[in-house]
């Protein structure tokens, strides 16, 4: 029948992109995976070569992994003890800090970058904030703070707020122009330009901000392990690895920081394709 | 309805790029008048529509609506831009752009949505509402901006060369349809157009602007039988004598000599 | 005067003399707080002395030659390490944000490393490089890397397409779009990523002075003056508000160079000049 | 200079040249603290020059952060802790050689203090308790444990925790460690300007003299430079003996490395420093240490150490 | 001089906003020729345009410019897009984004300027060119498109839309204009349009697009004398007659039903 036809005929046609699409995906899966094992290839060979106690082979370095982190029972995922002792009480802070951070970064920007006069009062103290040396400051933060988690959480949130809160900023300003005049024609409340308007098109720009903010929150929750009164978390591991010249043990929290980076950066970039699906169509270049 | 005093705008005073758009510009506009002003290419049309709106502070004179003077965007008011392309938020599906506005009637979702739609169908749109900016062509762009207005349904209307990116049959379309939402909810328009014909069929009164600084030089009353009908109209001896008086006076202040 | 503050509020702009005096508000009034914490015994004031002190202190440390030689270091190592982390990051964000399949291969070693803390790195660099400035020099650069290299893809992905086509149209090839059309349009953001790369790159300098830090430098003040008995808190906070002083004008430089670089972007944003 | 030996500077007296230098001039790292004394005095009065050696310190905050500047050539040698060096050379870091003893903890240097109004009294209170450290796994950790175990205390209900330096005072006056690990001039300061009481002496009992610091180079250093070696050995023992009953040329060079002004350099507790090195008391350390499993293999101490080449 | 073969192009194949926006479209236009394409709104021209221009690939067909296989854009082309105000770059006067093409020129500075100055008068811009587009009203910054189009001397042209927001006069010259640079450059023009005169006067050839999917419904030779001119061409019976006829086609295929 000609009804029938016709339809087949455009999902046909609909097919062809979407597995070249797919096929390209794999593609470039692929090929990071081959890039991957060749550095990794490269670094083994390297090591081997310089045969140096502080660069231990990629090898080593997995084994001592396994056995101290991954060994426990399958029902526990393969975490040992170890593991969850240190590593999930750092992803906690990691997660609270990064949360509280990009909250605050968001929301001072928003104001600093809608309000002139916001903008005016905080700028020096805000900029002076910035480019504070926090590792000086740590007497202050435990003065104010106390020891442990309340100090850790602080610590990390007032480093990473920064590339949230200039971005967002950035992103706030940068508004279309008439998109805000569309906003005010049409009388929007102060909210609704906020949130309908002013937040959808800084959003690439905060993200930004946020992917800066994320890898920064796992660098800083290292750091605040180092604060004083800390015990557990990979940081803490990790330096007490290298004041006992554990090398292998060193380059194994050093070697999961990056991993753990790359996940979250993996999780995050879902986010944000979904977050920001219309920006990236809107962005390609047609067809 | 809009009263306009003496209105004057510069650009940029004081730097080398200063500008004179209006200089000063008297006008007044009743209530349910559609007003249609005609005028040479960067005369200052849009600038004007911009002090209307409350989008600019002019430099000089006053603009008043409904008799208050115009500090910041007066209410039940809608403005289609002329680049309506970028008015639009790419953000939000085509139905959401023109279901934005309809916040401000305190209208729930569903009536919002229901308004967007029908909106969207007088305009030639049912059946893009799901669809991104982005994903339209021009002209159905514009129609997007129109619809928005429309929706909106304000008390006066200002629309800065609403159908310029449209196929004929379809401009006239909406000419007729502007015509009809005119007659049935009392809105006062205030429509640019480059084209004279248009200016003539839809516009109670077509105002004529002289190149930069824009002042008016031409005010004509259009005393054309209603309704009005895309055929018998263009072809009643006034519309064709106000229309060449029209054109007379626009190209005494073309912008290219 | 900002722009959306035309649009979320209208109004007129604000003079230079009002802006200014209300930044002075700003920063006076955080000095009170502080001032006020540490009077009030709401911080042990031993620890956070009260602002004035800080103050007088700062006073006192810029005329003492020995302060400013530690000051210089500093900057020397920062400007050094910030000038080689913009010549490298903004290339390579430009590589990565316009040629995906570089982006895909690297994206794994680049999230790999980025995430890996400087002070982690220490031992290691010191090992293969050595200790001197080029240490800190090195690990400026690998932490201010980031966000240039950050700013400049995501800038890329904000340039309007139809202005990269009006280009293509003319039968520019992707390198000249890149230059002349993606780059210029995203450079505005590009310096917002410099900017905060700047302060970064300070906070790394001194930090990374007072962890592994000799010879010269804000962060060997600071540490000195931590070690002592009892520490001389005055001492170091004064350090820190100096490095704050100097962040506070690197930043009003950067500003003040967007806002003449990129006159069209403030412009057409609303912005009155 | 000449790079070869031969001590051919103006100034070089005839034991270097008899002695037949490798290198005379030399960088070795040191700590901004007490023990490092004997260096500085080493070069203050000369002793140094004497053997034809022109020695550079180079002040750097821990040991493990001059291992690598060791490996690299940046410096000659470095003092460090015993408990750092053997834990590299466990782990194959670092191929040690101890060039000189340098310091042990002398009564009342290191202390377990509290604040006038803890309700800790005795060592046997401190069972439960938080105590801050310098690092973890170190000297501290090591002879407190041994002191404890001596005392009838179970060394493992204490918990220790890192503080740094500078912010010991805060977290203790803030009550977030229950007991302060000092080491001066924190406890001269301590029981003068807060009233602190002193609960445990951390180096007394069986580690009394308990030896924490030395100077340390590789062992292919050493291979290529026995006579710098010895040269540097003799200068530090005979400034360890100018130190023995003379505070006064300790406290003159103390300001000069260390945060510690003239006044408090007058009245705090100096360590020991050895004028002699001794086997047998630094194997006492590699022993404890296997002991607590910070390990991984027994350490002969005596065939890390040079023979004593000084009077 | 471009052949176009089969043309089909589906947008956003698989998705649920698939959009079949030309299909079987075949079209020829012989060198120097200046074809005039009107269509309803939304029906595909500027997809075609894009597809000549190599600005996308269509799914299906082929484009051919001078004998070769369009894959990416053909060296010696011009585009004035409908969106004008977004193909212009904020962050150059308008001198310089007239000037910017001319690089592929191999023009030296000097050059480029004057060739800018002089495209910039022939739209009657000249005194604006220190501006930048943010600057212009809408009519203006189309003209600064046109501008930069002309002095960059293509020998094929596609214009979309391209005096849509001028006033009356204004676009009587520049269709004027172009016809003269056609003349004097042996250009090949397409040009889309809305205007169903304008494309009986500028065009030798005017072709009907249906709605979409996009195909040709209607392609007319014009034969009108040569030169044209607004005021006796318009006159001519063959004028009045064309117009009549495209308007039929046009109607035929409105998007508003
Ligand atoms: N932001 C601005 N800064 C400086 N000059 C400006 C600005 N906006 C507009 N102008 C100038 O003001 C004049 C009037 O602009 P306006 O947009 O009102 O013209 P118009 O009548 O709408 O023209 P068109 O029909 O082409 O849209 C123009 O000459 C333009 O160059
Ligand atoms: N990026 C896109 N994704 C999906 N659909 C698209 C996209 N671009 C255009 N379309 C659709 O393709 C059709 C043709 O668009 P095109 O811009 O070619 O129309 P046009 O003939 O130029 O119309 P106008 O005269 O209004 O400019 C439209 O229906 C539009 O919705
Ligand atoms: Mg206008
Ligand atoms: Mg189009």
């Amino acid at each position: 029948m000609k009804a029938t036809a016709e339809v087949a005929a455009p999902a046909r046609v609909a097919r062809r992109p979407r597995a070249a699409a797919r096929r390209r995906g794999v593609r470039t899966t692929a090929f990071r995976w081959l890039v991957l094992a060749v550095l990794v290839l490269l670094w083994e060979v390297a090591t081997r070569v310089a045969g140096s106690a502080f660069f231990p082979t990629p090898g080593t370095i997995v084994t001592r992994m396994q056995a101290m982190w991954f060994s426990g029972p399958p029902q526990r995922l393969f975490l040992s003890d170890v593991a969850v002792q240190n590593i999930l009480p750092s992803l906690g802070r990691m997660a609270v800090g990064f949360a509280g951070g990009a909250l605050a970064g968001v929301v001072l920007g928003l104001a600093v970058g809608l309000s002139a006069r916001v903008y005016d009062y905080l700028d020096g103290v805000l900029q002076f904030l910035r480019a504070v040396p926090p590792p000086a400051l740590v007497t202050v933060f435990l003065v104010v703070f106390g020891f442990g988690l309340r100090m850790q959480l602080a610590f990390i949130m007032f480093s990473i707020v920064w590339p949230v809160l200039l971005n967002t900023a950035d992103g706030a300003r940068a508004v279309e122009p008439l998109h805000l005049q569309t906003c005010q024609v049409f009388r929007l409340s102060r909210a609704e330009r906020l949130w309908l308007v002013v937040l959808p098109s800084a959003l690439p720009k905060m993200f930004a901000g946020l992917r800066l903010a994320l890898s920064l929150s796992l660098i800083v929750m290292v750091f605040s392990e180092l604060l004083p009164g800390t015990t557990n978390g990979i940081g803490f591991q990790l330096t007490e690895a290298y004041s006992m010249f554990d090398l292998p043990a060193m380059w194994a929290a050093i070697v999961l920081l990056g991993v753990l980076g790359y996940l979250l950066n993996e999780v995050f970039l879902v986010v944000e394709r979904r977050v920001l699906g219309w920006h990236r169509a809107a962005q390609e270049p047609v067809g | 309805m809009l009263e306009i005093d003496n209105l004057s705008h510069v650009y940029g005073a004081g730097t080398p790029n200063e500008h004179r758009a209006i200089e000063g510009l008297n006008l007044s506009v009743a209530e349910g008048e559609l007003l249609c002003i005609v005028g040479p290419s960067g005369c200052g049309k849009s600038t004007l529509l911009r002090s209307i709106a409350g989008l600019i502070s002019p430099t000089g004179g006053q603009v008043k609506v409904e008799g208050n003077l115009v500090r910041q965007t007066p209410d039940n008011l809608a403005v289609v831009f002329q680049d309506y392309s970028r008015s639009l938020f790419p953000w939000m599906s085509v139905a959401d752009n023109v279901a934005l506005p309809l916040r401000r009637r305190g209208m729930d979702k569903k009536a919002r949505r229901e308004a967007a739609m029908e909106a969207l169908e007088s305009v030639g749109l049912s059946g893009a509402e799901r669809k991104y900016p982005f994903q339209l062509s021009g002209g159905m762009q514009q129609r997007v901006a129109i619809a928005r207005a429309l929706a909106y349904r304000p008390t006066l209307m200002l629309m800065d060369e609403p159908f310029g990116s449209v196929d004929a049959q379809t401009r006239e379309d909406l000419e007729d349809l502007v015509l009809k939402v005119r007659g049935h909810h009392q809105m006062t328009i205030v429509l640019i157009t480059h084209d004279i014909d248009e200016s003539v069929y839809v516009g109670d009164r077509v105002v004529v602007l002289s190149k930069a600084p824009a002042h008016v030089v031409g005010d004509l009353k259009v005393d054309l039988p209603e309704p009005r009908d895309q055929i018998t109209t263009r072809e009643h001896p006034d519309f064709v004598h106000l229309r060449a008086e029209v054109g007379r006076l626009v190209r005494g202040h073309a912008a290219v000599v | 005067m900002s722009v959306t503050a035309t649009a979320l509020a209208p109004g007129r702009p604000a003079r230079a003399t009002v802006r200014w005096s209300r930044r002075a508000v700003g920063a006076l009034a955080f000095a009170a707080l502080i001032e006020l914490v540490s009077r009030t015994g709401l911080a042990d004031r031993e620890f956070l002395p009260p602002a004035t002190e800080i103050v007088a202190r700062m006073g006192t440390l810029a005329l003492d030659p020995a302060f400013r030689a530690h000051a210089l270091t500093s900057l020397l190592a920062w400007a050094v390490g910030l000038g080689l982390a913009a010549v490298a990051a903004v290339p390579l964000g430009l590589l990565l944000g316009s040629v995906p399949v570089v982006d895909a291969a690297t994206r794994s070693v680049v999230e790999f490393l980025r995430p890996i803390p400087s002070v982690a790195l220490i031992p290691l660099v010191a090992l293969v490089i050595g200790t001197g400035l080029q240490l800190r020099i090195s690990l400026v650069v690998y932490a201010s890397l980031w966000p240039i290299l950050y700013n400049t893809m995501y800038g890329l992905r904000g340039v309007d397409p139809l202005a990269k086509e009006s280009l293509r149209s003319y039968g520019f090839g992707p390198l000249s779009v890149l230059l002349r059309v993606s780059l210029p349009s995203s450079a505005p953001f590009i310096t917002t990523g410099v900017r905060l790369a700047a302060g970064i790159a300070l906070i790394l300098t001194v930090s990374t002075e007072i962890v592994a830090g000799r010879g010269e430098g804000m962060g060997v003040f600071i540490y000195f003056a931590g070690i002592a008995v009892p520490a001389r808190m005055t001492d170091i906070l004064a350090g820190v508000c100096w490095v704050g002083l100097f962040g506070v004008a690197v930043n009003a430089l950067l500003v003040a160079f967007e806002r003449r670089a990129f006159r069209w972007h403030h412009a057409r944003l609303g912005e009155q000049t | 200079a000449c790079s070869s030996g031969g001590g051919t500077t103006a100034s070089a007296p005839p034991a270097a040249a008899s002695g037949g230098l490798e290198k005379t001039k030399i960088k070795v790292a040191t700590l901004p603290a007490i023990d490092s004394a004997a260096l500085y005095v080493a070069i203050d009065q000369g002793l140094f020059e004497k053997e034809g050696l022109e020695v550079t310190p180079q002040v750097v905050q821990a040991a493990p952060e001059a291992i690598p500047m060791m490996l690299n050539g940046e410096i000659d040698a470095m003092f460090g802790n015993y408990v750092s060096m053997f834990q590299a050379q466990d782990k194959g870091t670092l191929k040690l050689r101890i060039l000189a003893e340098g310091s042990r903890a002398a009564p009342d240097s290191l202390s377990i203090m509290v604040l006038p109004t803890s309700p800790i009294k005795t060592p046997k209170d401190l069972e439960g308790k938080t105590i801050n450290v310098n690092v973890l796994h170190n000297f501290q950790e090591l002879a407190l444990t041994q002191v404890l175990k001596a005392n009838n205390v179970d060394p493992a209900s204490i918990k220790y925790v890192q503080v740094t330096f500078q912010n010991i005072m805060p977290s203790w006056k803030g009550g977030q460690i229950d007991a302060a690990y000092l080491g001066e001039p924190m406890v001269t300061a301590a029981t003068s300007t807060m009233g602190a009481r002193k609960i445990l002496d951390p180096a007394s009992g069986p580690a009394a003299e308990f030896p924490i610091s030395g100077y340390v180079s590789t062992q292919e250093w050493y291979d290529k430079n026995p006579h710098v070696a010895a040269a540097f050995q003799r200068a530090i023992h005979n400034a360890a003996k100018l130190m023995e009953n003379n505070r006064e040329v300790v406290s003159k060079v103390l300001p000069t490395f260390t945060q510690i002004d003239a006044a408090t350099a007058a009245t705090v507790t100096f360590p020991y420093f050895s004028s002699s090195d001794n086997p047998v008391r630094l194997q006492r350390v590699a022993d404890w240490m296997l002991e607590a499993r910070w390990l991984t293999k027994a350490i002969e101490v005596k065939t890390l150490m040079s023979p004593t080449t000084s009077g």
